[in-house]
């Protein structure tokens, strides 16, 4: 591999248009080939706006306003709107979180596994269908052939997300993104998706953005992760450095808060009001000082 | 066989509904004070005469027995004589009935074709300015209904600028070759295009009239529907592959959209066959409303019985064909 | 140890429950039952909090509202405070309703969203006859740490902890003997799950209420019960204390349950 | 993403506020305008004058400035004509639409709310009330109980009952499935109780709605029934009697047709609108 990043992204701003409220605050972040990061915050804190940023699905209301997102060097942000769509179509596949909703119920199974490879690259449909037959293996789904010709109502959850998984690993892409995939799951069905999610990634040497609000998902499968609030990245850190010792109070507070019934009473901390307060200021002096500089 | 028991329990009630139908229309236009018997006769019939007419009509029995009667003739494909046509009921209501069909069905294509392209384009253009002109426009022509509509097309294209003739089917003096009452599908059938074009001219306003108010609805539901669906993660899913937004739309989106809306637009659609009664008095077009407003007015009961049931059947018989039409499109019943 | 009877302030014998599977139902006679509640029995001691957990389909919601009479058990017992409330009607419920309250999972859903806060903490007292009902509804808010002027507000224009909060107020200002507590936290981001935690915990203290506390998460239970149910497609497989619980689980299910948990720690062997 | 959603319902609430003010607008000056009829009208409604018949109205040529809107074929006062049946319809609207409002929503409450065998009964009888032809229905119904002011309320009210029963049936039964009727029966809410105080304030904002698209519909009906001579009686003046009369002679005298035409499209229109505005006003969830 590169000493590159595959995915590289500087200064990151998105903003709701009209008002102007900042979404994205100026993030920076690098996830090397086959690496898996994580990124962690609250509800509104952006981290979802990130990837949705990345693969170019950001909600009408949003726009990016500066910053580039470079995948394998090239600055998807530069690029002509149809020409950036099948880059990322084929450099990139995402992982969504309810697998109840995440599958066509109108459409084969087959079909929705194969058809970015025949559409979008151009692949032959008999080996679409072999690659297909192929990946389903590879999740440990039994029967790929009945699989192919159901409809996702006809399977269960857990068979679901699995085939999300297959069909995300499809057109062998440089970077998956998984947007809180497990969320959805019981806690027991939860540790098998991510075992897979962890075994193909390594397999196939993917590199991943994996999207949470658990810090402990985070520590079962990234070796690095960014911690957000308020759209600003308040910490990256490699994992062992992260659980050993984070370096912002916030994270710290997180941390703390987060549950761990091996720790009743060091688990489930509220955040104290000062730790807030401060990563508030911390947010509005960051605004004041990008705005004296413009 | 979840399939089968669903169906046949919708058989049933169906059913029930009719026979509502049936009792409901048969009680209520026996109240009526007006003697039918009366209004045949010449004035000075004597009372022997009036009498024989009635038995000969049935109207001498009490109501329940009436009602018992002509329930057997209907279920033996009798609906009766029509008392001011003194045809039976059957043939006069299945002479009229193409005429409406044909109404109601050109009506169908065409706000099924406007209402399906609004709802497109508007979700095409969603956040634009021609999206809020759809909405606004839509919310204004769903709200006037079919009645209005055919008159302010009668001002525009009868008399404004008179394109269009404002009444009948067919202009009279033309000779009609026909074997079927379907005088549109048999002058096409019978490539003769020249008669295609006066009658669709005499069905035009009419059809329009009562598409306009269906194709806001449609156009509404269909929209509201492909709003949601586009929420859904496996449309996000679809982009992510590197899809474009028409193919999101028409491949994802659209087919799972039309579901939902597809039994509210069967509801609707009986609602258009309703309006058929006014819309046809309006345009003098001879269908079969148009002739039950006559026969209401000459309280020639045998015949508005009949043309009631016959709407009913219609009816239901829609609502039966839209469930159909839902079970088949969606997989989880087809393959349930 | 056996306790004196009067200890117990809800003793639950066999219990089952079932409904009809509509979807099954054949043209004529009955439709199929899924039973959701299998043949369970135990206590819920006075002011003891026990945590009732399990996975989706275990059951656990249904046993709540069965002990709250949402729901009617279809076979067993449930005994409030020595009266058998299994089957009574709404009309003898209603007094002994006051005395068991319920705390919902959904607040977007449980809140009237076209009723003030304090309306829908107020409505409840009027019912059961309290006075100085708006002293008592402003005093609930206090409790829950909300400011006064909140009541004032819609659901709608709270935030989910606040909301959650507002439930809370609802059922304690009826001063209740027992609340009904159903996967109260698992719609709130960690931080405001930590608050409401931190409150119940308080509360219950303060008002020696009695609490069962329905959660999918161990965590969250452990740091809040002393005695925990484990229940398993309708079946309890394994209560204890929750220490026991944790330091020797015996139900295999508790164990794999246990250790799917994936902990904010980089020792725990998980993989 | 609070402030988006502020944002867009702020734009909806200025175009829909402009609704609400110009339909309120047109009602007002309705309601006015037959209230004071009598002060308005030059000419008394049903007076004929047969040598003064098809008189064109104002700035056409032969127009006769004590006639504004000029003549029927009769000869009598299309403007008084006008104001006049605006009264009908404006009692038609609202008294049908109330009575059709208040038996609809009940029944569909009840069957929505308690369902079992009410629920039986009420939905199949609104089957059975969707296998009519409406417009045939309330026809058949005049024929029967006769015409007049009451008989046309009433047809209304029995044909258009189901419209509001369907979607309170509806409405009622998604609301039933909240959480927050199972905390009032939690509380100790008796069923009754819970249906008034918890479900109608939440099914009101809809109910507000389609009592003014009704009250649009009814003024619509009675339109249609005096189209087809079945209304009040054929020397009332109403708007449905004008236009059938104008759609004969619409080549000789469009302006006995365009008037009450107009005036039927800016008030079934304003009803509809008027409901949709109000809705967005006061409902505190939209607001």
């Amino acid at each position: 591999m590169t000493d590159r990043p595959f995915l590289e992204i500087s200064q990151l701003t998105a903003r709701l248009k009209g008002s102007g409220t900042p979404l994205l605050r100026s993030v920076d972040l690098a996830v090397p080939a086959g690496s898996v990061h994580g990124l962690v915050g609250e509800s509104g804190a952006g981290k979802s706006m990130i990837g949705k940023a990345i693969l170019g699905i950001l909600p009408r209301s949003v726009e990016v306003a500066t910053g580039a997102i470079r995948l394998d060097g090239t600055d998807l942000q530069s690029l002509p709107p149809a020409e950036r769509r099948t880059r990322v179509g084929a450099l990139t596949a995402l992982i969504p979180q309810d697998p109840l909703t995440a599958l066509n119920p109108s459409r084969r199974i087959g079909p929705q596994i194969t058809d970015r490879l025949v559409d979008i690259l151009g692949w032959d449909r008999a080996r679409a269908v072999d690659r297909a037959r192929q990946l389903l293996a590879e999740v440990q789904l039994p029967d790929p052939d009945r699989i192919l010709r159901s409809y996702p109502h006809e399977l269960s959850g857990g068979q679901r997300q699995r085939i999300l998984i297959a069909a995300a690993f499809a057109a062998e892409p440089r970077l998956i993104i998984a947007d809180e995939p497990t969320t959805a799951l019981d806690v027991t069905v939860q540790k098998q998706i991510l075992r897979l999610i962890r075994e193909m990634q390594e397999r196939h040497g993917t590199a991943m953005l994996f999207v949470t609000h658990d810090l402990g998902v985070v520590s079962k499968v990234c070796q690095s992760l960014s911690v957000l609030y308020a759209g600003k990245i308040v910490e990256s850190a490699r994992v062992e450095d992260f659980f050993r010792a984070p370096a912002h109070t916030y994270s710290r507070a997180l941390l703390a808060a987060s549950p761990r019934y091996t720790d009743p009473h060091g688990s489930l901390m509220p955040v104290p009001d000062e730790v807030m307060q401060a990563v508030r200021a911390e947010v509005a002096a960051f605004d004041e000082g990008r705005a004296a500089h413009v | 066989m979840q399939l089968a028991r669903a169906f046949l329990i919708r058989l049933l009630t169906t059913l029930v509904t009719l026979f509502g139908v049936a009792v409901i229309v048969f009680f209520v236009i026996r109240v009526v004070p007006g003697n039918p018997i009366a209004m045949m006769l010449p004035p000075g019939a004597s009372d022997a005469d009036i009498a024989r007419l009635k038995a000969l009509y049935g109207f001498d029995k009490s109501i329940p027995q009436q009602f018992v009667i002509w329930l057997s003739g209907v279920l033996h494909g009798d609906f009766g004589t029509s008392i001011t046509r003194r045809q039976p009921v059957l043939d006069l209501v299945l002479n009229r009935l193409p005429a409406t069909i044909e109404l109601a069905g050109m009506a169908l294509i065409i706000a099924t074709i406007i209402g399906g392209f609004l709802a497109l384009t508007g979700t095409r253009l969603r956040g634009t300015k021609t999206e809020a002109a759809i909405d606004v426009g839509s919310g204004m022509a769903l709200s006037i209904p079919d009645f209005l509509w055919g008159l302010l097309m009668i001002l525009l294209f009868g008399v404004l600028w008179p394109v269009l003739d404002i009444s009948g089917r067919v202009t009279p003096s033309l000779q009609l070759p026909f074997t079927t009452q379907f005088y549109l599908t048999e002058s096409v059938l019978r490539l003769r295009f020249d008669l295609w074009r006066d009658i669709a001219g005499h069905m035009l306003m009419p059809a329009l009239a009562l598409a306009i108010p269906l194709s806001a609805i449609i156009g509404q539901l269909l929209k509201q529907s492909l709003k949601e669906t586009m929420h859904l993660d496996y449309v996000t899913l679809a982009r992510t592959k590197g899809y474009g937004e028409n193919h999101v739309i028409l491949r994802e989106a659209l087919r799972n959209a039309i579901l939902p809306t597809l039994t509210l637009i069967g509801v609707q659609f009986t609602f258009l066959i309703g309006g058929t009664v006014i819309v046809e008095r309006l345009f003098s077009y001879e269908g079969l409303g148009n002739m039950a407003i006559d026969a209401v007015i000459n309280r020639d009961l045998p015949l508005i019985q009949g043309i009631v049931i016959v709407f009913a059947l219609l009816f239901t018989l829609i609502n039966l064909a839209v469930d159909m039409c839902y079970a088949l499109l969606n997989p989880r019943l087809r393959h349930g | 140890m056996s306790e004196p009877p009067s200890d117990v302030l809800y003793g639950v014998e066999h219990l089952h429950l079932s409904l009809p599977d509509l979807t099954r139902k054949p043209l004529l006679g009955p439709a199929p039952r899924i039973h959701i509640l299998n043949d369970l029995s135990f206590t819920i001691r006075r002011g003891e909090v026990m945590g009732i957990v399990g996975g989706s389909g275990s059951g656990k919601s249904t046993l709540g509202r069965a002990l709250v009479r949402l729901l009617e058990p279809t076979g067993g017992h449930v005994r409030f405070d020595g009266t058998d409330i299994t089957h009574l009607g709404e009309g003898e419920l209603r007094p002994l309703r006051r005395r068991f309250q319920m705390i919902f999972q959904d607040p977007m859903s449980s809140l009237n969203p076209r009723r003030t806060v304090g309306a829908i903490i107020e409505a409840p007292l009027a019912l059961h006859g309290f006075d100085d009902i708006a002293r008592r509804s402003a005093e609930a808010l206090d409790q829950v740490g909300l400011p006064r002027s909140f009541a004032r507000r819609f659901p709608h224009e709270l935030s989910g902890g606040q909301r959650q909060r507002v439930g809370i107020a609802r059922a304690i200002a009826m001063r209740p003997d027992f609340i009904l507590a159903d996967e109260i936290v698992s719609g709130l981001d960690v931080s405001s799950q930590a608050q409401v935690l931190n409150l119940l915990e308080g509360l219950v203290k303060d008002l020696g209420l009695t609490l069962a506390f329905i959660s999918h998460d161990l965590s969250v239970i452990r740091r809040l019960c002393q005695r925990i149910l484990v229940l398993h497609r309708g079946v309890i497989v394994e209560e204890a204390p929750s220490d026991q619980l944790f330091a020797a689980p015996q139900a295999e299910y508790t164990k794999e349950l246990l250790a799917a948990i994936p902990l904010p720690d980089l020792d725990q062997v998980w993989a | 993403m609070a402030e988006v959603t502020t944002d867009a319902r702020g734009l909806v609430k200025r175009r829909l506020g402009l609704r609400l003010w110009l339909s309120g607008g047109w009602l007002l000056v309705l309601t006015l305008a037959a209230v004071f009829a009598p002060l308005l009208s030059p000419h008394d409604p049903l007076s004929q004058d047969l040598l003064g018949g098809r008189i064109p109205p104002m700035f056409f040529p032969g127009a006769d400035p004590t006639y504004p809107l000029g003549t029927d074929s009769l000869g009598r006062d299309v403007l008084a004509r006008l104001l006049y049946g605006g009264r009908i319809a404006l009692i038609v609207a609202l008294v049908a639409g109330l009575a059709t409002c208040v038996i609809g929503s009940a029944l569909g409450l009840i069957a929505g709310y308690f369902r079992g065998w009410p629920d039986m009964v009420i939905s199949r009888l609104i089957d059975i009330w969707m296998a009519f032809p409406p417009v045939l229905f309330a026809i058949l119904l005049i024929a029967v109980i006769g015409p007049g002011l009451t008989s046309i309320i009433l047809a209304i009210v029995v044909i258009d009952w189901t419209r509001f029963a369907r979607v309170v049936r509806a409405e009622a039964m998604a609301q039933g499935a909240m959480d927050y009727v199972a905390s009032a029966q939690v509380a100790g809410r008796t069923r009754a109780g819970t249906m008034l105080a918890e479900i109608l304030p939440n099914v009101l904002p809809t109910v507000v709605a389609l009592l003014t698209l009704e009250m649009g519909i009814a003024v619509i009906v009675e339109a249609i029934l005096s189209f087809v001579n079945l209304s009040i009686s054929t020397d009332d003046p109403t708007w449905g009697g004008m236009i059938s009369e104008g759609r004969t002679s619409v080549y000789q005298a469009w302006w006995v047709l365009v008037f009450p035409l107009v005036c039927l499209f800016l008030t079934v229109l304003s009803f509809s609108q008027l409901g949709e505005g109000l809705k967005d006003r006061f409902d505190p969830v939209l607001r």
